[in-house]
């Protein structure tokens, strides 16, 4: 117990000291999954619009894919990712193996469906009666769409929350495109490890395996203040949208 | 003859395989208030879905003002739309205030600022509801959205106002509410389709009615035609015609018909049919007339009989509604209270009635 | 007098604040029907569900049988509550056949196999849904559903009948057979509340009638009572007394007051009153007399007056409503079709009435 | 591309010729998350019973605690099981550490809160009328919930199908825990591998970086086609419950 006691709190000052190691692998969790959920947003709410708004072949074929990309195992999405860019594989001249890059690009996978899933959903929610009533008063198409995003808004920011809530904690297709990767570096206070391509859900279980418990549960308490942060921001809307409703 | 806006040449319409609507003809004059009258499932919505361009027609064509817009798209389908607005069932609020709201027909057709705010001023007050520009409308009751529904429909200034069972589930006082507002709607000029399934409203409100039943039309007339010459046995039932019965024609003459009910035989005025034909005939409740035992028989009543109060119950406030029974013929009667007392008429009372020749009618299955 | 099934004594209701029930005192006798009329938001519902224990009062008490049952729970709950069953005004149907739905409440109590069967056969005939048993319940009409409802109610022989809304945005047919299913229900004994917004409703089925309003009980009374003699302004507005006037009590004799409404003084029968105080008072419009012109004016009619029709428009089927301005006195009357026609009633005519002393009644605010 | 194509081959071969380290390794995902799943039903299901129809103090504090619960980061909720039966931690008596045992408690908490907080959403969900129903024909407590498990069945199967979803497919917590440990074996044959807490989800990220892929592919096939299934009933059912509504 004391042990486990000790743990926490040489955690809490490898956070509050600002150690090197700890802030290099948060920050490359932060920008990988920040930017994947920015790109998956910026393309999957307008697609979302767009099948809620206009009948085209395979549509529902389409909304069958998109469902499946939502429950697709991670680490299948990272092997599929890894297989395409290995060295022989079809896209290896890239050679963006173990890079920040191929990271961004698994987990734009991971959150792509799930915004567009939600927001599609959430779009479909909107009683078909605005959209008559919108019709009705004499709007165009795209007037309409655009009382039907208004109405919507508060699902499309809960997909997007949950995309983000899916990349953050994952573990599989980032450890299996990124490679778990830290390399050191000579300073004058010693050597210290910085990360590449090392996040914080893939760094956690590294540490307990090489006994590291304080650094396991700093990267833990960075992780869960993060989702902690996502699940209020999606519980406000809802309440939110439920005041609205 | 007004012009007219709207008319539907032979319009049907199905819905996998159903026919909701079969061979509608039907004509919207200018400046004329049109009840659709009809029980669920009538096709009264889908109706209002055609003439709103929000449902192409299966067979049939649609004109709006002579040109023909059946399958209208893009632009074009806009423009007519934009000459009209459909207030639905249960109308839905937009997020915003009932300001945004009521703006809304207006904004996306361009209009400057102050003309904006200076019609939804008018269109609140036309529906009572001044200086609630400001409110969330989300947060309004059922009878206010309506209302704002009203308003977000009327600033507009259309050509026609299509309203979709705007009374259903209205308590009597609420409804007032509402037709006194349909009523001034109407004094600006604005032609109204309004559909209902209440007998009572579609004669209170409509210049005509038309009369819907299982997609097909059944009679198109003014309220009075709709009551007192009902063409089909649907309609008679529809509006209060309770008795109903099938007969069998005994005797055509040039003047007049006799008709055997069971083992009455009553004369009506003459009609065409041949003998032994089977058909069917009404009388309205408030037709049946009772007569006075104590003097003697004035020898123009015609279709005489005596029979036994069954039952009698409150038909409105001023009227009792009695069933009597003469032998196995049986009949309902309407009598004013006023009058029961002053004959006293009570339950297992005897009683003299008189159908008219005039009363009786003949009716389409 | 009937014994009586429940009675409530002096039951308030609050809501986050709110007074939904304000001091009820209402009886429910035995084989009666009582129907409780009232607009949305009346507290009728809130009421039924007092009645079924579904919620406690916050203040009164609640007897059923005489034995009080405000605050009963457990065993002894469920023994009150099965002597009585509730059809919701949009009844849910569990998943399953229609046979599981029916028999729900006798399986429950453990009846035999055969009694279940015997008893669910009957009661889909009350509700004519002979041959329904094997049916998915999930895939009946709207209307089907709520038959299935009532036979699943029925089908326990329940002391006491909860009837919420069972024809609100139903068609007149519709509405037609549930009644007539509601009669056969009352003819098996059984005792039944029946809560509605119409008036025509709360007229034709009641036994006796109880209006609420705002949580409070407004009158209780026959049908007759509640239309012809509205204790307040409410009762009066909602049973169609469209006549009302605020007026000032000029002269109190013993058999005769009088009542100034704007330049019109009214004759009245006495009641008590002081000089000079502000009251309310109405007119049924059905009781409004139109007099010929072409004869003498008989002496006993009182109130005079002669009037220019501004309106007709047709009410119900066999009456016309006629506005009429008497100076700044407007009042509406009910005339038969054929007594308009007789007298030639035109928009724009001249008319004379009178408006009888014994019809001319006083209201509370 | 030859490469890539070559490797489904080998992977596919793997599979149908029953190769004893693949089916080893399935052996041990399977045994573990489907015995994490039927101990989390059967404690979830009575319990969302239990909340929805007894009031008791801090359950809206629960129900919070259940939906916190439900947006964890499964690498966090490995590392706490971690840290309680580390060696030096609070439990660390079991010894449990790197065994199949832990690997089904920390898939156990991932899955409780999904089934428990699906199974109170599909019994709220049953409107309240048909409480009410039931309650006003004469229906005693039992026999009311009785009804509403009823009507809400499919709403549950499909929370316990979640559930499988979420642990069959989850990477972090399961390789913190059972640190993705398997062992060689002598044969007439020769070596070969056998899983002792290696399963298909851990095992495809250390194939990869070990550059075998046509065993991650393997493994990735037969997860895939267990999400599919797990998919398939979910959609399954939510046509047959709208069927049914």
């Amino acid at each position: 117990m004391e042990y486990l006691v000790e743990g926490i709190l040489r955690a809490v000052t490898l956070i509050l000291t600002l150690d090197p190691y700890v802030i290099s692998v948060a920050k490359v969790q932060i920008i990988v999954s920040t930017s994947a959920v920015i790109l998956a947003s910026a393309t999957a709410v307008p697609i979302a619009v767009l099948f809620s708004f206009r009948n085209f072949p395979f549509k529902n074929f389409l909304l069958t894919l998109i469902n499946t990309g939502m429950g697709l195992p991670p680490v299948v999405v990272g092997l599929v990712v890894f297989v395409f860019f290995m060295r022989r594989g079809p896209l290896g001249f890239l050679d963006l193996v173990y890079t920040r890059e191929i990271m961004v690009i698994a987990q734009y996978l991971l959150a792509f469906p799930i915004i567009l899933g939600v927001s599609i959903a959430a779009i479909n929610a909107v009683p078909k009666s605005i959209r008559e009533t919108a019709y009705t008063l004499g709007a165009r198409d795209r007037e309409v769409a655009l009382v039907v995003i208004k109405e919507a808004a508060f699902g499309i920011i809960t997909g997007i929350l949950a995309g983000a809530g899916r990349v953050f904690a994952e573990v599989g297709a980032i450890l299996t495109v990124g490679g778990n990767i830290a390399y050191d570096i000579a300073t004058p206070e010693g050597i210290i490890h910085v990360s590449k391509t090392r996040t914080l859900s893939t760094a956690i279980p590294l540490e307990t395996s090489q006994g590291d418990i304080a650094a396991a549960i700093a990267f833990g308490l960075i992780l869960l203040t993060i989702t902690f942060i996502l699940n209020l921001l999606v519980s406000f809307l809802r309440r939110r949208a439920s005041i609205e409703a | 003859m007004r012009r007219s806006i709207v008319r539907l040449e032979n319009i049907s319409k199905h819905f996998s395989g159903r026919e909701v609507l079969s061979r509608i003809n039907l004509e919207i004059r200018e400046g004329e208030l049109l009840t659709l009258l009809g029980p669920s499932g009538a096709g009264k919505t889908t109706l209002m879905r055609i003439i709103n361009l929000f449902t192409k027609p299966s067979e049939g064509k649609l004109y709006f003002r002579d040109r023909e817009v059946t399958r209208l798209s893009g632009d074009a389908l806009l423009e007519v739309r934009r000459s009209m607005v459909m207030v639905f069932q249960k109308p839905v609020m937009f997020s915003g205030s009932v300001f945004d709201n009521v703006a809304y027909g207006l904004r996306i057709r361009g209009y400057s600022r102050a003309e904006i705010e200076r019609r939804v001023k008018e269109a609140l007050r036309l529906v009572g509801l001044e200086g609630y520009e400001e409110r969330n409308a989300r947060t309004l009751s059922g009878g206010e959205a309506q209302r704002v529904a009203f308003a977000r429909a009327v600033v507009i200034q259309p050509e026609l106002l299509l309203l979709d069972e705007p009374t259903t589930s209205l308590d009597p006082i609420s409804e007032a509410r509402v037709h006194s507002i349909i009523r001034k709607i109407k004094e600006l000029g604005i032609s109204v389709v309004l559909t209902t399934h209440k007998q009572h409203e579609a004669i209170a409100l409509g210049d005509r009615v038309a009369v819907l039943k299982d997609g097909k039309l059944q009679q198109v007339g003014t309220p009075q035609e709709v009551i007192y010459t009902p063409k089909t046995r649907f309609v008679a039932e529809f509006t209060g015609m309770v008795n109903i019965y099938d007969g069998v024609v005994e005797e055509v003459g040039s003047t007049h018909c006799t008709v055997r009910v069971g083992e009455v035989a009553l004369m009506m005025h003459a009609f065409e049919a041949s003998r032994g034909e089977r058909i069917c005939i009404g009388i309205r409740p408030e037709e049946v007339m009772l007569l006075r035992t104590d003097v003697p028989l004035n020898p123009r009543h015609k279709n005489v009989l005596t029979g036994v109060v069954s039952e009698i119950s409150p038909q409105g406030s001023a009227m009792l509604r009695l069933r009597i029974a003469s032998g196995g013929f049986e009949v309902s009667a309407d009598v004013p209270r006023h009058v029961a007392e002053k004959m006293s008429i009570r339950k297992g009372g005897e009683v003299l009635f008189s159908l008219k020749t005039s009363c009786l009618r003949r009716l389409e299955e």
